[in-house]
């Protein structure tokens, strides 16, 4: 019935939005609609064109063509996030945009403190009261005298979110919302939105837990390769669906890929039981030569917090690990040495130094190599990076040039490449292909499988599922912070591993 | 209790006790004369510290202040010794050289995007060339340094009762500006910008505003202050307050306002400037060697700022292990 | 982008500095005929080379992502123990130069372990060792102005000639030689710029960034604490107050030579032109016989017009910034 | 004649204070801020001072270093006179600016003697070496070495320095007057610097391909010119004076790198002043007219008579 609903109940319209980054289309005609009072639900996977639709409707890109409309006024093709923001358009952002050292109520209050009719001063004590009556409408468990620092993160997200009722918004975007909450914390957020869907406010909230889509939503819009491939009602929603429609008919292409198998080759890495407060516990595995170990499971899974580990950066607290039958204790230093490679998540953060040539960001991690008593030899040095460059076909091939001038792809080549031009024994690799264009992906994995048959072991964590499987020899699913299934033989479909991660395991493994 | 507010009181604590010590070794310490001269000094510097706190909170750092103390003593003479125009009128225009100064620091900070501690450091060297440029010469062009006897000008030097006039202006500036930045909107504004600028800009915050608005602001505050040091002077030489900065940095940081930005206030300011004329003033009185006292100083800051990194971190990992036993509890319910 | 406009752009960006400097010396020279004379160039090298010293080592403290503030009274007091371990202590000479360096090498790692350990900012740190290194060496000196008459071996550090060309500028071209291929050709080099450029991808390549910084402190202070043995030679005087301020000129010549305070870039070579370039310019206000005032303003100048040019900014490049301004949130 | 000098120096003495080497009953508290401790000159003094105290029997003077700030030299004569001190011995970094502080000191009754700088306000009594006097004394001699004609540069100190600026105003002065054919050619602040004065000396020699004199206005400045001079090889045409007369120049005089030096015995200046600070002090006298002025005429050394200042009174 919704279907002919009237306009004027509709929050929001989206007609035919196409949107394409110079060549590759991430949108066609897509048509997209929220009721007000409404839980929406967007679904998709990674790459289906959720994020994009979210930056059109909250104008930090512009779409190409289509039509929207924001309560029934038409918003043109060149919108801003301001213009969105004044509409009262709401994106509660993962990286929370607090300002800390602040209360809650002066966040709240930003740029629109409460001052004295008299005088242009803020009224620190109506400024107050009126949060703090705002919080306890919503029943938090909040002060408005509360110091940002001292919350947590699920604090956090829940004074975004009072800021944005704050400021009149009749849409609040929610991005992994859960993704860093534990789950008492997510009920809670759940029983917010719910208050916010009573108060005609509408939700659009994108996730891969299939549980809270189906407990949530009212409906559930589902993005496939940038196209809307269904609506569902309530009635309709179903994980087992969604999934299906997720994935859609690429299941049967891919069969083959999705073949899984034991290795029998000699164990490179085991690990025994490890632990970690919080972040991961009772991990044991093996890792033998040649093998894609993939690690499935949903963001905050604690699949990062592991390889991190094995990989030396942080310290875990309990459990072994031995390498090649040694007992082994990592620190980056001597992992590198050990011949283990690391491929970190944020490239832009964590993989590459911007301002400094190729040259001298593969360079830096081959040190042991070009290095003579402490001096580098710039010849070796800028062999390494030429023959990194022609490994990968890095474009520019001009070594000299600063990575951060490079395109995505091409700066997640570099990351690899000053891996690849060492002699590997493991490659752990985290999300290596989150935000590169198809064609540097397709290389990318054949570069993995060309290192896997040279016998190179490689600990793949990542949330494309298609990559994921299509890759992987096996996989370990996590879910919340435990191995909550192994996929070691068989073909395995995405929805299997969906549905180990959403906790739909009838009778898990282990 | 928040750390900001148990630090101060441990300073606080700290000045007695070093304030009562010395009155035990040293008759002449607790003199209406000396304290009154002690605050004297303090407000000296604690005037332009705090507009050197505003420049902090943004996360800045204004190193010119010393200069553009010498500039504004210079405009002050020459109107003084070519003009006849009364000091009431002159002064509050002369206080406008600090603010344009501060405008120059904002204009190449916003605009271009340099750092702001070369962009003062440049400013710097300039003012000072511009004081030695304007400095009233003698016939054969020498500089020569004005004996200033203006009446009301000398006024600004004097006492109101025991107490002397820059120190009342001094607790005066501080309360206006902790009014200003804890009760407006530009002040909460400036507070944002240091904290996390690009979040400011997302709640529509003009950042580059704030930015130009703490330069200028510091910029007067060492105006004022080059006001009160030429009037208790009874003259101006173009090398006043050239090299201050460095004081004035040891107090807002012994203050308790870090270089990180979004945080700190001006009552922190006030006591650290006060602490830094108490131990000045207490080295003198000791009559231990006068050199003890940069060494005293230089250490109290790293003890100051190193203590403060630790509880910081201290304290943070209080509140982490919190919300972690709440996690745990958590988790042993749901998890496998 | 294209390979060949990058490359222009950065061969460029490496030689702007030189034509810079070529300009200014074409300039000063039709200010006035007697500046373009070898002795004369080799005066001002004379003149810079304290402050060329100190880049040598200093440079390492922008490079790493930090700052020392602490050369000048670093410079100053080791002239003063390099004086009393000589003349009052009667300690050998070479002993004499190397337990001096060895005290900055100390200082230089209390500074190194207080920023990186303590996390405090190296700002604040080297400010205050700037302080009490300057009250130590008051109290070591009382205060004094003390004129060094000897041993002549020392005396000839700062005035000596070689090849008619005073030996300080072989110890400030020495160490720059040095320090480039420090910078460029080791590991040490390769890892400071990384832990400047992104600390915790140089981490993920197994570089520890405290150690990098420590060492680069330690360089700081101790290519300091050199150029106060020259300063102190060349004068035959130590006295505290004289190192005073060199921080500043040492910034300014290594922030003209294109070396970025916020890390990960930096030219040993840059910094010594940027040093000379000062020298020239004072020198040539002297030549003119400019009054004193001049110098600083004329040097604040130069720092800003280097500083925009480093940055490769252009006036339509400002306009554009501008007009972005326009439509910024309000 | 300059022998005489040195004797009419010391007769002036003995006439000035008959009760010079009397005991002293009493013992007070006696202040000595000079510009900076630091100098061969301010120590001189200091040593002057302490011992004609010593000799009468009174407690050691307490001594504060201003560091060459006129800000911070004020703030330590509030805190001698909040101290209470019975007399200031006091060396102005600046005439005007020290006046408030003097004025504030013999308000509340304390005699203050200042050194070299008189104040624009009345007080006890300045002694002072006579700064544009001996410049233009320097003039003089200069003028009759490099022969009536030539070219001569300065080596100033910071622009409103005053001591260095009457040292530079007689010395240009009496140049004009006497000497039309010398050229001053240029002048270049130091900053009272040594390492300051090499560079500019430095230029000096570039710019000016004849030289015959530099004065600099003290010997600090004089010893870095004789250093970049003897660099460029120029020692012997190059006419160098300084102003103080400290050890170290009147040993380089000897050697021939200083041609001379405006020597006063900071020693007997020193002990000049103690001696009046002590006679103030026993006759109690509080308030002063107008400040008694002592002039110390200057002994010009050069390498003919610098032999006459014997090591005991070198400084």
């Amino acid at each position: 019935m919704s279907d002919q609903a009237a306009e004027s109940d509709l929050l929001l319209v989206c007609r035919t939005i196409t949107k394409s980054y110079n060549g590759p289309v991430v949108l066609s005609d897509v048509d997209f609609s929220m009721k007000r009072g409404e839980v929406h639900a967007l679904v998709g996977e990674n790459g289906a064109g959720k994020s994009t639709l979210i930056k059109i409707i909250t104008g930090v890109t512009n779409r190409n063509s289509g039509e929207m409309l924001f309560e029934g006024t038409a918003i043109g093709i060149e919108h801003s996030k301001v213009a969105s923001q004044s509409l009262g358009i709401a994106v509660i952002y993962q990286e929370l945009s607090l300002i800390h050292g602040m209360t809650v109520a002066q966040n709240l209050f930003l740029t629109k403190e409460p001052r004295f009719r008299a005088a242009p001063f803020i009224d620190i004590g109506r400024m107050n009261s009126l949060a703090q009556a705002l919080i306890d409408r919503y029943g938090f468990e909040l002060k408005a005298t509360d110091i940002i620092d001292g919350l947590s993160i699920a604090q956090r997200q829940t004074v975004e979110i009072l800021k944005a009722l704050n400021s009149r918004a009749s849409l609040i975007i929610m991005d992994e919302p859960t993704s860093s909450l534990t789950s008492s914390e997510s009920a809670q957020l759940f029983g917010i939105i719910r208050r916010l869907k009573a108060e005609g406010i509408g939700v659009l909230y994108i996730s891969h837990r299939m549980e809270e889509v189906y407990d949530l939503s009212d409906r559930v819009t589902v993005l496939r390769d940038g196209h809307n491939v269904a609506v569902l009602e309530k009635e309709q929603i179903n994980p087992a669906e969604i999934i299906r429609l997720m994935i859609g008919r690429r299941l049967e292409e891919r069969d083959a890929l999705h073949t899984m198998c034991r290795s029998n080759a000699e164990v490179v890495l085991d690990v025994r039981n490890l632990c970690s407060e919080n972040r991961f516990n009772g991990i044991s595995f093996q890792l033998h030569a040649g093998e894609i170990l993939g690690i499935g499971g949903l963001v905050g899974s604690g699949r990062t917090e592991i390889v991190r580990a094995l990989y030396g950066i942080d310290r875990f607290d309990s459990g072994s690990i031995a390498y090649l039958g040694k007992p082994w204790s990592p620190d980056v230093a001597s992992s590198i040495r050990g011949g283990f490679g690391f491929i970190p998540e944020e490239r832009r953060l964590q993989g590459i130094m911007g301002a400094i040539s190729m040259t001298g960001n593969i360079g830096i991690t081959n040190l042991d190599v070009t290095r003579r008593h402490g001096f580098v030899s710039a010849k070796k040095e800028l062999a390494l990076a030429r023959r990194a460059i022609e490994l990968l076909n890095i474009k520019p091939d001009n070594p000299d040039i600063p990575v951060g001038n490079l395109s995505g792809g091409n700066q997640q080549k570099v990351v690899v490449g000053k891996w690849l031009i060492r002699d590997l024994k493991l490659l752990i690799v985290d999300e290596p292909t989150v935000g590169i264009d198809i064609g540097a992906k397709e290389e990318l994995y054949q570069t993995f499988a060309r290192l896997s048959a040279a016998g190179v072991s490689i600990l793949l964590v990542s949330s494309d599922l298609p990559e994921l499987i299509s890759i992987s020899t096996r996989i370990l699913v996590l879910r919340q912070g435990c191995i909550i299934q192994e996929f070691a033989d068989g073909i395995v479909t995405e929805e299997d591993v969906l549905r180990a991660s959403s906790g739909l395991v009838e009778g898990a493994v282990r | 209790m928040p750390i900001s507010t148990l630090r101060r009181l441990i300073l606080i604590g700290l000045f007695f006790v070093i304030g009562g010590i010395l009155s035990f070794i040293s008759p002449s310490f607790l003199t209406q004369g000396n304290i009154m001269t002690l605050l004297q000094e303090a407000s000296q510097t604690g005037i332009v510290a705090i507009g050197f706190t505003l420049v902090l909170i943004t996360a800045g750092i204004d190193m010119s202040i010393g200069a553009v103390i010498a500039v504004t003593a210079m405009v002050c003479v020459n109107f003084l010794s070519y003009t006849h125009i009364p000091a009431l009128v002159f002064i509050p225009l002369s206080l406008l050289t600090g603010v344009a100064a501060g405008l120059f620091n904002g204009f190449f900070i916003t605009h271009f995007k340099l750092p702001e501690f070369i962009v003062t450091l440049a400013s710097r060297g300039i003012l000072a060339g511009v004081a030695l440029l304007i400095a009233v010469k003698d016939a054969d062009g020498f500089i020569s340094n004005v004996y200033i006897q203006d009446p009301v000008y000398l006024g600004f030097g004097g006492t109101v009762g025991p107490v002397y006039i820059v120190t009342i202006v001094f607790i005066g500036l501080a309360f206006l500006t902790q009014f200003f930045m804890k009760r407006t909107r530009t002040g909460t504004n400036i507070y944002a910008t240091g904290a996390n600028a690009t979040a400011a800009r997302l709640s529509g915050i003009n950042t580059d505003r704030s930015i130009y608005f703490v330069y200028m602001f510091s910029g007067f505050c060492a105006s004022l202050a080059a006001i009160f040091l030429s009037a208790r002077m009874m003259t101006a030489m173009p090398e006043f307050g050239i090299g201050s900065e460095m004081d004035v940095i040891a107090a807002v940081v012994i203050g308790g306002t870090p270089f990180t930005g979004g945080v700190g206030d001006i009552w922190g300011t006030v006591i650290g400037t006060l602490f830094l004329a108490l131990i000045k003033n207490g080295i003198l009185k000791l009559g231990i060697s006068p050199y003890i006292q940069p060494i005293v100083i230089g250490g109290i800051i790293v003890v100051v700022v190193v203590v403060d990194v630790w509880y910081k971190a201290f304290a943070e990992n209080l509140s982490k292990k919190a919300i972690d036993r709440r996690k745990r509890s958590v988790k042993a319910t749901v998890a496998p | 982008m294209s390979v060949v406009a990058s490359k222009a752009r950065r061969l460029l960006a490496d030689f702007r500095l030189f034509f810079i400097l070529l300009l200014l010396m074409a300039v000063l020279t039709m200010l006035s005929p007697m500046f373009l004379s070898i002795g004369n160039l080799s005066n001002v090298l004379w003149s810079v080379c304290i402050i060329g010293i100190m880049c040598t080592g200093f440079i390492y403290a922008p490079v790493t992502g930090g700052i020392d503030l602490s050369v000048g009274s670093m410079a100053s007091l080791s002239g003063i123990i390099a004086n009393v371990l000589m003349n009052n202590a009667h300690v050998p000479l070479a002993l004499a130069l190397l337990i001096t360096l060895g005290f900055g090498v100390l200082v230089g790692l209390v500074n190194g372990i207080v920023t990186t350990k303590f996390r405090v900012p190296p700002f604040i740190v080297t400010m205050a060792a700037k302080t009490y290194l300057f009250g130590i060496a008051m109290l070591v000196s009382n205060g004094d102005t003390i004129t060094i008459m000897g041993p002549q071996g020392f005396l000839t550090i700062g005035v000596g000639k070689f090849l008619g060309l005073p030996i300080p500028i072989y110890i400030m071209l020495v160490l720059t030689a040095a320090s480039h291929f420090l910078l460029k050709q080791t590991v040490f080099g390769r890892r400071a710029i990384a832990v400047g450029a992104n600390e915790v991808s140089a981490k993920l390549s197994g570089v520890d960034p405290d150690r990098t910084r420590i060492i680069a402190y330690i360089l700081s202070s101790g290519t300091a604490t050199i150029a106060g043995i020259v300063m102190a030679s060349l004068t035959q005087q130590a006295y505290a107050p004289n190192g005073a301020g060199y921080e500043f000129d040492v910034i300014t010549a290594v922030v003209i030579g294109g070396t970025s305070l916020m890390g990960g870039t930096g030219s040993v070579v840059g910094a010594l032109i940027g040093a000379v370039m000062v020298g020239f310019i004072n020198n040539g206000l002297n030549l003119m016989n400019m009054p004193a005032s001049y110098h600083p303003l004329v040097t604040g100048i130069v720092i800003l017009i280097a500083l925009i040019l480093n940055q490769g900014v252009t006036l339509p490049a400002i306009l554009r910034r501008q007009f972005g301004r326009k439509d910024a949130p309000k | 004649m300059s022998k005489n000098k040195v004797l009419a120096i010391i007769g002036a003495i003995a006439l000035l204070l008959p009760s010079a080497n009397l005991a002293a009953q009493s013992t007070w508290k006696i202040g000595y801020l000079p510009s900076t401790v630091g100098q061969a000159l301010t120590k001189a003094w200091g040593v002057g001072i302490d011992n004609a105290l010593k000799a009468a029997g009174n407690t050691p003077l307490q001594s504060l270093d201003a560091m060459m700030k006129a800000e911070t030299q004020v703030s330590m004569m509030d805190d001698f006179i909040n101290q209470g001190y019975d007399l200031i011995i006091l060396q102005p970094i600046d005439a005007a600016a020290l006046t408030a502080s003097v004025k504030k000191a013999e308000a509340k009754g304390i005699p203050v003697i200042t050194l070299n700088t008189d104040t624009l306000a009345p007080h006890f009594a300045c002694v002072s070496m006579d700064d544009y006097g001996a410049g233009s004394k320097v003039a003089e001699i200069m003028g009759k070495q490099i022969g009536g004609k030539g070219f001569v540069a300065i080596i100033q100190s910071p622009p409103g320095a005053m001591a260095g600026v009457e040292r530079e105003k007689g010395f240009r002065a009496t140049m004009a007057r006497m000497y039309p054919n010398i050229k001053i050619v240029a002048a270049q602040n130091a900053e009272w610097n040594k390492d300051k004065a090499v560079a500019i000396m430095n230029s000096f020699l570039q710019a000016n391909k004849q030289l015959d004199g530099v004065f600099a206005v003290n010997d600090n400045m004089a010893e870095g010119a004789a250093i970049a001079a003897e660099a460029a090889g120029r020692l012997k045409d190059v006419k160098i004076w300084g102003f103080n007369g400290q050890m170290s120049t009147l040993v380089q005089i000897e050697q021939g790198k200083v041609t001379g030096t405006a020597y006063t015995n900071a020693f007997e200046q020193g002990a000049i002043a103690a001696r009046l600070a002590l006679e103030v002090l026993r006759a109690g006298t509080k308030t002063f007219a107008k400040t008694q002025v002592v002039t110390i005429p200057p002994f010009m050394a050069t390498i003919d008579n610098v032999g006459q200042i014997t090591p005991n009174i070198r400084w």
